[in-house]
């Protein structure tokens, strides 16, 4: 299993019946693959759509339905169309119940760095300064580390995405928990040292007892 | 009752140095035809406010590569190099603002209200420069409504009333700008017969239209 | 002619084609049963509709479809349904052409007061305050004098509806126009001399040339 | 997948002393059933926020005569002398906010926003106590967001996704209420089973509402 469904697999669980969901592009769009059995969950894709459905039959695609990628995607039965007024005002609002992140950074505060590298690439931040700012559980699904260096780091050298503190860092390593009092290592993959992990971490980790092993399915 | 027009009239109203709202998401929900007006005729300084400036050959990305843009506010122009490159090389002045924010501005200035309290952005280089104000503990940034010269709006069909209705993800930020622009010109793909959108379909009451384009060929 | 239809009918040749009009309850609803022949206007009924039409044939009465003073009404073919914020963001957002109300006083400055008497009718202002500050135009239509008490007085003494200069005051008796340098009176109603209007007027009136007959159609 | 309660189940939910949004305007698009519900098991000590009052013996004048209400925020009483009567003698505290006011407020509530500015209420009793904010030349109020811990929303028809819509001058505040209570409960008078109201149709998303009351009898 390679690193990036390790990860999906694991924020899959994290995903709770009846519940509205924002997937980022990329690697947490992987999670939608691996959910439990019978959980029935409300995808909403921010460029306008609550109840996202997967890549549509070939020869069915719509050019007015695609996911924030801009990729041909489904709506469920009982979907609905939203502008982005009501789309931000869901995210803002307080009525998303969960989002799931990319990261460049985070650090020992919880906070996220995810939007740009100053000096290399600006490509905006679209919506997820909204996201990490207004969502319930903003859960950053990410590589460890970047070719060997630290993405967990005491504290952001690239420039936040919001001044909030995420709910969960999970990686193909381990899943850790950010609180007021620091970085919580909760869950380490199996056969992954605590070791390895601070050796791939710049940031303090700290255990309440031990960690457990990272569950997947 | 309103009369259609062409694109190329269109785009004759629309002169050098204009403001322009454009609809869409990555180029879904763009009124393309008016966009290849504007690049047949040259234009020249136009400011485009819209979420982003879609991929190279589409959409408003026709009209970066033409030259005829030199001021972008956007959410994201991370999959448009040519954006990207003419903001490193000053060709392009950009305005990066959270998606959120971008269409709350874009209401505020449209529903006559005096600027937009979020708290997306705080603790980022998005406050810089702005105000901030602690309301109830909350600290949020003031950000500006905005308002521009034209509203390009793309909707699935209209009457000749100019009463306008969108589908799925084509929505996106087309409704809010319909009521932005001090003139607001829809590019419906459809034009139906008065009384054929019943009421409570419309999502722009055609009172908000000024132009309607003639019908997709 | 009675008074009220006399200043419907004056009321009812500043309608200008194709605009959108809010018309207040009680004498301002009367302005639409005297439009000029083939002008055609989006009515706005506040609590919901642009395209507000006449009164239902019998038994055809909707209880979903109603004016703001809570009685049936019709929409008209290409008629649009708006929620309240749609329809406030119409009005405050400058996008209402006019709105025709009642008054208890306008003053020099041109300002209306038509929401409440203290410690005697306190009914709220419901849409008064956002109409009179959102609307391009705001017309005055009252009967001059209470019982032979001014209305149109050197500075109103009851609580102000906006702080903003209307734009035309519609008697029975003569049609005044506010300006920075005070009350013009453009209009006098034919038999009505400029000493009966200034026996009724607490307020300084200003002559600039004689002024017309008002007309009634 | 939601299940349809009865009037009396959803009165059980709403305890003595709660704040209620509710839908409707002079009655109309109001929830009706829930409000009976209400007054039959005698709940005491309600905030209701609304337009309005409605008239003895209709809608929210109901809940008023039955003496459930110790407190309104709404921008007119004027047709309920019970409400008003409440108000003078003291039984009933009442706060009278403009009805684009008072939207927005209940908007900015539902979408995370900080407050609204609005020109609307400068310069008359409404500015007296809060802030005032000059941007750009213009002086705008500060007025508060409103949540609420229940919204009571009145709609056409719903799916089993809660999914809703609105018919004319029914919607009115229900869609923008619909945002911003703690626990949201709709009366529809009909259900439909999922797919039956198309994606663009919906004007609430069904991932708003927590409650569906049974369909009309």
């Amino acid at each position: 299993m390679d690193a990036k469904e390790r990860i999906a697999r694991r924020v899959a669980l994290e995903v709770e019946e009846g519940t509205l969901v924002n997937l980022g592009i990329g690697l947490p769009s992987l999670v939608a693959n691996y959910l439990p059995e019978g959980v029935n969950v409300h995808f909403q894709a921010e460029n306008g759509v609550i109840g996202l459905g997967a890549r549509p039959p070939e020869g069915m695609e719509d050019r007015d339905l695609t996911d924030a990628g801009g990729g041909f995607v489904t709506a469920v039965p009982g979907a609905a169309s939203i502008d982005s007024a009501m789309s931000f005002g869901l995210i803002r609002g307080g009525h998303l119940d969960m989002t799931v992140l990319g990261g460049l950074q985070v650090d020992e505060r919880g906070y996220l760095a995810n939007w740009m590298v100053p000096g290399k690439m600006v490509p905006g931040m679209g919506g997820a300064m909204d996201l990490v700012a207004g969502a319930k559980r903003v859960i950053v699904a990410m590589v460890h580390a970047a070719k060997g260096a630290p993405k967990i780091v005491p504290e952001c050298t690239l420039p936040l995405t919001a001044a909030r503190r995420v709910s969960l860092i999970v990686t193909e390593l381990c899943v850790i928990e950010p609180t007021a009092a620091g970085l919580v290592l909760r869950e380490l993959a199996e056969g992954v040292s605590l070791e390895e992990v601070r050796g791939l971490t710049s940031a303090s980790l700290i255990l309440e007892g031990e960690p457990r092993v990272m569950p997947l399915a | 009752m309103k009369h259609a027009i062409t694109p190329a009239r269109a785009a004759e109203m629309i002169p050098d140095g204009a403001s322009l709202l454009i609809g869409g998401f990555m180029g879904v929900g763009t009124p393309h035809r008016l966009i290849d007006a504007l690049v047949a005729v040259g234009r020249r300084d136009l400011t485009v406010i819209a979420n982003d400036t879609a991929k190279p050959g589409i959409g408003i990305g026709r009209l970066i590569a033409a030259g005829c843009v030199a001021r972008v506010v956007a959410s994201h122009i991370g999959l448009n190099p040519e954006t990207q490159a003419g903001m490193i090389s000053g060709a392009i002045e950009v305005e990066l603002v959270p998606q959120g924010t971008l269409v709350e501005r874009i209401r505020a200035g449209g529903v006559g209200l005096g600027g937009v309290l979020t708290a997306t952005g705080v603790g980022t280089p998005v406050e810089e420069g702005k105000d901030k104000l602690e309301i109830d503990g909350t600290v949020y940034l003031l950000e500006r409504p905005i308002r521009a010269d034209f509203a390009l709006i793309a909707a699935r069909q209209c009457d000749y009333v100019g009463n306008l209705e969108y589908t799925l993800t084509a929505h996106n930020f087309n409704p809010v700008m319909a009521l932005a622009g001090k003139t607001v010109i829809a590019e419906p793909d459809h034009i139906l017969p008065i009384g054929a959108i019943p009421p409570d379909a419309v999502k722009t009451p055609g009172v908000l239209v000024d132009h309607i384009l003639e019908r997709k060929p």
